[in-house]
C-alpha cells in the first residue's frame, strides 16, 4: 500500500511520547559487555575518530623523533636501524592507522545524520570493522613492544623487504597489519555505499544529497577496488614470500620486484585519494555553511569527484618513473597525472566562486579551509611538476617529494579535518569550541607547517635523498634541515593548543543548540549531541538545503514502529520509500568474530596454518552472529 | 624574466655539493631549464589563486546585488551566470595549460633520456651492492676492462651510457649535476645516458632506500679532459704497484694472510675476492667507504680498525689486526696508486 | 577478583612475557660484534696450550652467542654465499662437499661442534677457516647451518634465499601427494 | 496551529525478500571485492608469464585441462540448485529451499573433490617457482571463497531444517545465491588462465 502524503497538525506531545519509546529501543546496554556490544553509528564513528587521533599523535611523535635526528649533520640521536624503524612506523601509522580510519570514522558518524536515517545499513558489520581496525593497530604497536618493528619503509619494496634482506618478523607484522586495516576499510565502504544508496530520507534524490555524502560514496567505491590490490601486494606476494617461500617477487625464480611495485601503487595512488576525497566533502560542508550559500556548481563538483576517482586508478606509474619503463607508457602516465589536476582545479574554482558570491563568516573552521586552499594548491603545483618525467627523475625519492606529499596530505586532508572538527564540534559534544584558541592553533599549525616543509623543496633540489638517517656537513643541507626541525616543533605546539582547546571547550564551552552555525543540511536538524536514534521523525526532503528553506515545518515520516530499531529503505535514484527494515540491536558477536579472526591473522605472521585457525574461529563467530533469535516473525 | 629566475636559482648560497640546480651537462641543464619554466608559470598561477582567495575576504561590502537575507544567501541569477563564465574560463585555461605542460615535458623527456644522438657513447657498467658501487668500463677485449669502485672518471664532452644492475636490493644511480636518476634492479639491466660539458667532481648518491647504510652510498663522477681520462684509464688497466720497502711488504703479507683477501681483489697479488670493492688502485681514489670519508691514512686506519663505527650495519668484517701490523697495512694500501 | 582469575591472569601474563622475550631475542640486532667474539683463532690447529710467548689467557667461546637471532641467520646466509661455502655444499643439498641438511652428522651438529668443524677444518677436503673468517662470522655461519636443519626457531629462519631455488624442493621432488 | 507534511509509511512491508533488499547490494559489493582480488591475480599471471622465457621451467608438468573441464559440469549444475533455493526463499517454501541448497552443496562438493584430486597431481609446489606460486595462489584463494560459501550454505540448511527461522533467514537464503553465481562465473576465466593459458600465451615447450 503506497505511502500517503497528508498535511498533519504539529503535535509535540506525540513527539515526546515517541521519544520515550525510541529511547527504550535504542539505548545501549550498560556495563562493559554493553560497551563492547554497541552497534549504533555514533558510538562506533566516535571510536574510529578517537582511536585514529591517538595514532595521529603516535605518528606525530615519530615524525618529531626523525626531525630531531636530522636537525644537524652527523647526528647520533638515532642510529641507522633506529631511524629506519622510526620512519617506517611514521609512514605506516599515518597512512594506514590514522588517515583512512579517521576519514571513515567521520563518514560513519556524519553520513546517517546528513541523509536523514537512524543508523548505517549493517550495524554489526560496522562494529566488526572497528574491532578489526583496533586489532591492526594493536598488532603493529604490540609488535613494537617486543622489538618486532618493520624497517623497510611504508611501501616496503622487495627484495629489500624480502626474506633475505629483512630478517626477523618486523616486515611480516607490517604486511599482516595491512590486512586488518584493509578489512576494516572495506567493511565501512560496503556499509556506506548501501546506506547512501538505499537508506536516504524520502525525497532526497541523488542531486539533493550533500556533497560530503557524495565524496564518501565515491571514496567507498575507490576502497572497494583499491584495497584488494594492497591485500595481494602485502599478504599474497610479500608475506607468502617471506613465510612459505613463494617466488612472486624473487628475481631469481621468475618473480619480479617491479610486479610488487605495480600492484602496490595501483592501490597506493587511489589510497591517497581515498584520504583526500572525504576532506573535499568536509571543505564543501564548511564553505557552504560559513559563506551562507549553497556551493556553486553542484553538478560540476559531483562530476569532478567521480572523475577524480576514475583517473586516480590510471596514473600509479608516476611513482615508478625512475625504473626505466618504456617511454610511451611513461608519456601516457604523465598526461594522466596532469589530468587529475583538472578535477581538483574545478573544485577549487567552485569553492572560490562560492566565497566570492557568499557572505564569509571568518570562523576557525573557515580559517582551516583557507589554509587548505593555500597549502593544497601549492602542493598541487609541485604535483604537476612531479608528473613530468624529466623533473621527476631529478626529484623522485628526494626531500622535494617529501615536501610535495606532505603539502597535499597535511594540507589536503589534515587541515580540512581540523576544520571539520571545529565545524562539527558542537554536533559531536553539544558545546561550541571557542573560536579564539581555534584561530591561534590554526596560525601556529599554518606557520609551523610552512616552516617545516617549504625548505624541504630546496633540500630536495639540492640533492638530499629521502630516508637518509644522516648527512655530512659539507653537503650544504644543514640550514634547511634545521629550519624544518624548528617548524616540526611548531606543528607540535599547534597540535597541543588544539587538543587543549578541544578538551577545555568540551567541558566549559558555550552550550550549543541544534544548529549553531545556521547550517542547511540535515545533520543540523538533530539535537547536539544527537540522540541515539538521530531523528524522532525521519525527515522528508524537498530540496538540497532543507533547514534553509523549510525551517518552520519540515516534512516528517509517520507510521514507523518505535518498539524496534526500524529504518526506511528508499529507492536508489530519487529516494521513493520502498520498504521498512528492522536493524539488529546491540550484539557481542562482532567482537568475538573480530577477536577470533585477529588471533588467526596475527598467528599467520609465524606460520601459514594459523589462517585455518582464523577461518574456524571466524566461522564460529559468524554462526553465532547470524543465528536466528526471537522474535523470528517480523509482524508489519 | 627568465634571467631573473635563473639568477635566483644560481645564487651560490643556495647551491650545495650535489645539486640539481647547478647542471654540468646538457641533460641536467635541460631539466633545470624546464624546472625554472614550471616554477615560474605554476608559481604565477598559485599566486593568482591565492589572490582570488584573499580578495573576497577583504572586499566585504561589494556591489554584487544579493538579497541581504541574514540566514541564507541566494545570489541573483546574473551573479551565478558571471561566476559560471569565470569558472568555465578558468577550467578551460587549466586544461590548455596542462596540455601544454604535457607536451613540453614529454619533448624534454625525449631529449634527455633517449639514445638517438648518442652514437659513440662510452659504456660503463655500474653494479649496485649493499652500500657501495662497483664500476666497470666495458670493452670488447677482456684484457682492457678496467674495474674500480665508488668512483667513475668520464671524458668531458663525450656521452656516457650507464648499464646498471644490482647484486642484492633496488638501488638508484643519481648524479644530480649530470642527469636524473635510474633505478638498479637485481637480474635486470637498466640504461641511462649522460654527458659532462665541463671538468669537475660531481657527487652522486643512491636515491632508492636500500637498507641500513642507504645514507652512505655515494660515488664521485670525475669529469676530466679526454687526454687525462685516457691516461687514467690506461693506468687503471695495469696491475697493482709492487710493494717497495719491507714495511709495505709486511703490509701485503698482513693483507693476504687475514680475511681481507677473502673479499677484496688486488690485481697482481693472490687476493681475488669478488664480493668486496676492487682495491687495485685504491690509493688514487678520492674517498673510501663509498664516499663516507675522504681517503687519508688516518681515516683508512679508523675504517679498518672498526668499520661498524663509521658505517653501522655495513658488510665489511671487523677483522682484528694486531697493532704492529696496522701501520704497514695502511702504508701498503695507500701505496696502491 | 576470584583467585582462579588471578592465576589465569598470571598465566596469560607469563605467556605474553615468554613471547616478548623470544621475540626480543629473535629481533636483537647488535651491529658491532662483542669484543669477546671479535677475535680470530690465529692458530686454529693448535691442540696444546703451550705458547712461546706465554699462556694465551682467552677461554674459547663455547655457547653460540647468536642462538635464534634472525639478523645473525640472515648474515650467515649472506656469508654462506660470500665465502663460497655454496661452491662445495650447494644450497645445503650437497655437491662436492657433503649435504648440510641431514639427520646423521659425523662431527656433530651442536654449535660447538659446527664451530670446530669450520675453524679447524675436517679431513677429506674441509679447509681450515680459522684466521680467514672472523670468529663472530663463524658463529653466524654456524647459526645459519643449524637453521637449515630447523634447529633454530622457525620464526627466525627465512623462508627462502633470494638467489637460489628452494632447498626443500630437492628433498621433495615428487608431487604434493608424495609428500 | 501550523501544520506540516506527513508521509504515512505504516502500509509498507517490514521486510522485502528480493534483490531490492540492502543485503543484496552488500553481497554484490562483496563479489566486486573478490572479483578485483582474482582479476589482479589473473593480471599477475600474465605479467609473470611475459617476464620469463621458459614457462614453467623445464621438468615441471603443466596442469592438464582434462579433469577440470569435467569438473565444470557439476559446478554449473550447482547453480540450478542455488537458483531453486533463492526462488523458494521468496515464496517461503521450506521443502524447495532445503532441496535447492542441498543440491547446490552436494554438486559443489563433487566439484571440490575433483579439484582436490587434480590439485594433488601437480608436480610443482607453491615454492618451486613463479608459475607454481601464482597457480597455487589462484587455486587457494578461489577454493577458500568456495569453501567459505559452502559453510554458509550448510549453516543455512541446518537453520531451515530446524524450522526455527524467520524472514531474515529467508533473505539470507535468497541472497546467498549471489555469491555462488559469482564464484562459478569467476572460475571460468581462472580455469582458462590456469589450464589453457600456458598453451596460448607466449611460446610453451
Amino acid at each position: 500500500m503506497n505511502p500517503v502524503l497528508t498535511e498533519r497538525p504539529i503535535d509535540h506531545s506525540q513527539d515526546l511520547a515517541q521519544e520515550e519509546e525510541l529511547a527504550k529501543t535504542w539505548h545501549n546496554l550498560r556495563g562493559l559487555s554493553g560497551w563492547l556490544s554497541v552497534t549504533t553509528h555514533q558510538q562506533i564513528g566516535m571510536r574510529y575518530i578517537v582511536t585514529a587521533f591517538v595514532f595521529l599523535l603516535l605518528g606525530g611523535f615519530e615524525a618529531l623523533l626523525m626531525r630531531l635526528q636530522l636537525a644537524t649533520p652527523n647526528n647520533t640521536l638515532l642510529g641507522p636501524g633506529g631511524y629506519n624503524r622510526t620512519f617506517t612506523m611514521h609512514g605506516t601509522t599515518m597512512m594506514f592507522l590514522f588517515a583512512v580510519p579517521m576519514m571513515e570514522g567521520m563518514g560513519i558518524y556524519m553520513v546517517p545524520l546528513m541523509i536523514g536515517t537512524r543508523n548505517v545499513a549493517f550495524p554489526r558489520l560496522n562494529a566488526f570493522g572497528y574491532w578489526m581496525f583496533l586489532g591492526g593497530g594493536l598488532l603493529l604497536y604490540g609488535g613494537a613492544l617486543t622489538n618486532t618493528i618493520p624497517d623497510a619503509g611504508w611501501f616496503a619494496y622487495p627484495p629489500l623487504s624480502g626474506p633475505q634482506f629483512s630478517s626477523g618478523k618486523g616486515v611480516d607484522v607490517w604486511a599482516q597489519m595491512i590486512t586488518f586495516t584493509e578489512i576494516s576499510a572495506m567493511c565501512v565502504a560496503v556499509e556506506l555505499i548501501v546506506t547512501i544508496l538505499r537508506m536516504r530520507a524520502p525525497g532526497m534524490s541523488l542531486n539533493r544529497m550533500p556533497l560530503f555524502c557524495w565524496s564518501m560514496l565515491v571514496q567507498s567505491f575507490m576502497v572497494i577496488f583499491a584495497m584488494p590490490a594492497v591485500m595481494i601486494a602485502s599478504t599474497v606476494f610479500l608475506l607468502n614470500d617471506r613465510t612459505i617461500g613463494t617466488h612472486f617477487v624473487n628475481p631469481a625464480e621468475g618473480g619480479d620486484p617491479i610486479l610488487y611495485q605495480h600492484v602496490f601503487w595501483f592501490f597506493g595512488h587511489p589510497e591517497v585519494y581515498i584520504i583526500f576525497l572525504p576532506a573535499l566533502g568536509m571543505v564543501s560542508s564548511i564553505v557552504e555553511t560559513h559563506c551562507r550559500r549553497g556551493v556553486f556548481g553542484y553538478p560540476a563538483m559531483v562530476l569532478s569527484l567521480v572523475g577524480n576517482a576514475f583517473i586516480a586508478f590510471g596514473l600509479w606509474v608516476h611513482h615508478m618513473f625512475a625504473t626505466g619503463l618504456p617511454q610511451i607508457g611513461e608519456a601516457y602516465f604523465t598526461a594522466a597525472s596532469m589530468m587529475i589536476a583538472i578535477t581538483s582545479g574545478i573544485q577549487i574554482f567552485c569553492w572560490l566562486a562560492t566565497m566570492w558570491s557568499g557572505r564569509i563568516h571568518l570562523t576557525a573552521a573557515m580559517h582551516f579551509v583557507l589554509g587548505f586552499i593555500f597549502i593544497f594548491v601549492l602542493g598541487g603545483m609541485t604535483g604537476v611538476m612531479l608528473a613530468s618525467i624529466p623533473l621527476d627523475l631529478q626529484v623522485h625519492d628526494t626531500f622535494f617529494v617529501v615536501a610535495h606529499f606532505h603539502y597535499v596530505l597535511i594540507g589536503g586532508a589534515l587541515f580540512p579535518l581540523f576544520g571539520g572538527f571545529h565545524h562539527w564540534f558542537p554536533k559531536f559534544t553539544g558545546r561550541k569550541i571557542n573560536e579564539k584558541p581555534g584561530k591561534i592553533s590554526f596560525w601556529i599549525l599554518f606557520a609551523g607547517f610552512n616552516l617545516t616543509f617549504f625548505p624541504m623543496h630546496l633540500a630536495g633540489l639540492n640533492g638530499m635523498p629521502r630516508r637518509v638517517y644522516t648527512y655530512s656537513p659539507e653537503m650544504g643541507w644543514g640550514l634547511t634541515n634545521l629550519l624544518a626541525t624548528a617548524g616540526a616543533v611548531l606543528i607540535a605546539t599547534g597540535g597541543v593548543v588544539f587538543i587543549a582547546n578541544a578538551i577545555q571547550s568540551r567541558k566549559f564551552g558555550a552550550v550549543a543548540d541544534s544548529n549553531p552555525w545556521e547550517g542547511g543540511t540535515l545533520e543540523w536538524a538533530t539535537s547536539s549531541p544527537p540522540a541515539q536514534w538521530n531523528f524522532t521523525n525521519l525527515p522528508v526532503i524537498k530540496d538540497r538545503y532543507p533547514l534553509w528553506t523549510e525551517r518552520e515545518n519540515p516534512g516528517i515520516v509517520t507510521g514507523m514502529r518505535n518498539d524496534r530499531r526500524e529504518v526506511l529503505v528508499t529507492s536508489t535514484l530519487d529516494a521513493y520509500p520502498h520498504h521498512r527494515l528492522v536493524l539488529p540491536g546491540s550484539s557481542i558477536w562482532p567482537l568475538i568474530t573480530a577477536v577470533g579472526v585477529s588471533i588467526g591473522l596475527a598467528g599467520s605472521v609465524a606460520a601459514f596454518s594459523w589462517y585455518y585457525v582464523a577461518t574456524v574461529l571466524g566461522a564460529i563467530g559468524l554462526i553465532g552472529w547470524f543465528w536466528p533469535r526471537e522474535p523470528l516473525e517480523i509482524e508489519p | 624574466m627568465r634571467r631573473l629566475a635563473l639568477a635566483a636559482f644560481a645564487a651560490p648560497a643556495l647551491l650545495a655539493q650535489q645539486s640539481a640546480l647547478d647542471p654540468a651537462g646538457p641533460d641536467a641543464g635541460a631539466i633545470r631549464a624546464l624546472l625554472v619554466f614550471f616554477v615560474v608559470l605554476l608559481g604565477a598561477l598559485f599566486l593568482l589563486v591565492v589572490a582570488m582567495t584573499i580578495i573576497p575576504l577583504v572586499r566585504r561590502h561589494r556591489g554584487i546585488d544579493q538579497e541581504p537575507l541574514e540566514r541564507t544567501h541566494r545570489p541573483s541569477a546574473n551573479t551565478e551566470l558571471r561566476l559560471k563564465a569565470v569558472t568555465g574560463v578558468a577550467t578551460v585555461a587549466t586544461i590548455v595549460i596542462l596540455f601544454g605542460l604535457v607536451v613540453l615535458s614529454v619533448s624534454v623527456g625525449k631529449a634527455t633520456s633517449s639514445a638517438l644522438d648518442r652514437t659513440n657513447s662510452m659504456v660503463v657498467e655500474v653494479t649496485g651492492n649493499q652500500w657501495w658501487w662497483h664500476v666497470q668500463y666495458a670493452n670488447d677485449d677482456a684484457s682492457r676492462i678496467a674495474v674500480t669502485a665508488n668512483e667513475m672518471h668520464i671524458p668531458v664532452g663525450r656521452s656516457v651510457m650507464i648499464r646498471a644492475t644490482s647484486n642484492d636490493v633496488i638501488h638508484s644511480f643519481w648524479a644530480p649535476n649530470l642527469q636524473g636518476k635510474r633505478d638498479l634492479f637485481p637480474k635486470h639491466i637498466t640504461t641511462e645516458w649522460f654527458q659532462a660539458d665541463r671538468p669537475g667532481r660531481f657527487r652522486g648518491q643512491c636515491a632508492e632506500f636500500c637498507g641500513l647504510q642507504h645514507a652512505h652510498m655515494a660515488l664521485w663522477v670525475v669529469a676530466e679532459p679526454p687526454a687525462k681520462f685516457e691516461s687514467w684509464l690506461a693506468h687503471q688497466l695495469e696491475p697493482s704497484a709492487a710493494p717497495s720497502g719491507d714495511d709495505q711488504k709486511h703490509g701485503q703479507e698482513v693483507f693476504l694472510n687475514n680475511a681481507c683477501a677473502m673479499c677484496h681483489t688486488i690485481a697482481g697479488t693472490g687476493a681475488a675476492g669478488q664480493v668486496g670493492p676492487d682495491l687495485t688502485h685504491f690509493g688514487s681514489r678520492l674517498t673510501l667507504a663509498a664516499g663516507t670519508l675522504p681517503n687519508s691514512k688516518g681515516n683508512l686506519a679508523g675504517w679498518i680498525a672498526d668499520p661498524q663505527s663509521v658505517k653501522p650495519g655495513n658488510h665489511m668484517a671487523t677483522v682484528p689486526i694486531k697493532p704492529e701490523d696496522m701501520q704497514p697495512l695502511i702504508d701498503y694500501l695507500e701505496s696502491l696508486r | 577478583m576470584s583467585s582462579r582469575c588471578h592465576s589465569d591472569c598470571a598465566r596469560s601474563f607469563a605467556v605474553c612475557c615468554l613471547i616478548a622475550l623470544m621475540a626480543c631475542q629473535r629481533e636483537k640486532r647488535d651491529l658491532r660484534p662483542a669484543p669477546a667474539v671479535a677475535v680470530v683463532y690465529g692458530a686454529a690447529a693448535v691442540e696444546s696450550d703451550l705458547h712461546p710467548a706465554g699462556k694465551q689467557y682467552r677461554v674459547p667461546q663455547v655457547t653460540n652467542p647468536y642462538e635464534g637471532n634472525a639478523y645473525a641467520i640472515s648474515e650467515g646466509q649472506r656469508l654462506f654465499n660470500w665465502y663460497n661455502c655454496s661452491g662445495c655444499h650447494a644450497n645445503g643439498g650437497g655437491g662436492m662437499g657433503p649435504p648440510l641438511i641431514k639427520q646423521e652428522w659425523i662431527y656433530g651438529v651442536e654449535p660447538a661442534n659446527l664451530f670446530d668443524t669450520i675453524v679447524k677444518g675436517r679431513p677429506n677436503g674441509m679447509p681450515t677457516w680459522g684466521g680467514k673468517i672472523p670468529e663472530y662470522q663463524v658463529w653466524q655461519l654456524v647459526t645459519y647451518v643449524r637453521s637449515m636443519n630447523n634447529l633454530e626457531p622457525k620464526s627466525a629462519t627465512p623462508a627462502r634465499p633470494d638467489t637460489l631455488e628452494q632447498s626443500s624442493k630437492t628433498i621433495f621432488p615428487k608431487g604434493i601427494a608424495g609428500r | 496551529m501550523s501544520t506540516r507534511r506527513a508521509l504515512d509509511v505504516s502500509g509498507l512491508p517490514p521486510y522485502y525478500i528480493s534483490n531490492q533488499s540492502p543485503l543484496f547490494l552488500g553481497q554484490v559489493l562483496l563479489c566486486l571485492i573478490e572479483g578485483s582480488v582474482l582479476s589482479i591475480l589473473i593480471a599477475t599471471y600474465f605479467y609473470l608469464r611475459l617476464g620469463v622465457d621458459a614457462w614453467p621451467p623445464p621438468g615441471v608438468r603443466l596442469p592438464e585441462p582434462a579433469l577440470p573441464t569435467i569438473a565444470l559440469i557439476p559446478l554449473l549444475a550447482s547453480c540450478i540448485g542455488s537458483y531453486m533455493a533463492s526462488e523458494a526463499a521468496k515464496r517461503g517454501d521450506r521443502r524447495k529451499m532445503l532441496l535447492g541448497m542441498s543440491l547446490n552443496l552436494l554438486l559443489a562438493l563433487v566439484f571440490l573433490g575433483i579439484r582436490a584430486y587434480d590439485w594433488g597431481s601437480f608436480t610443482f609446489r607453491w615454492d618451486s617457482d613463479a608459475h607454481g606460486s601464482i597457480v597455487w595462489a589462484m587455486l587457494f584463494l578461489h577454493s577458500y571463497d568456495v569453501v567459505a560459501d559452502l559453510m554458509m550454505t550448510a549453516v543455512l540448511i541446518v537453520i531451515v531444517a530446524s524450522g526455527r527461522y524467520g524472514e531474515k533467514q529467508r533473505i539470507g537464503v535468497h541472497v546467498d545465491s549471489v555469491i555462488w553465481y559469482f564464484l562459478v562465473g569467476i572460475w571460468l576465466p581462472l580455469y582458462a588462465v590456469i589450464y589453457w593459458g600456458p598453451h596460448f600465451v607466449g611460446v610453451s615447450r
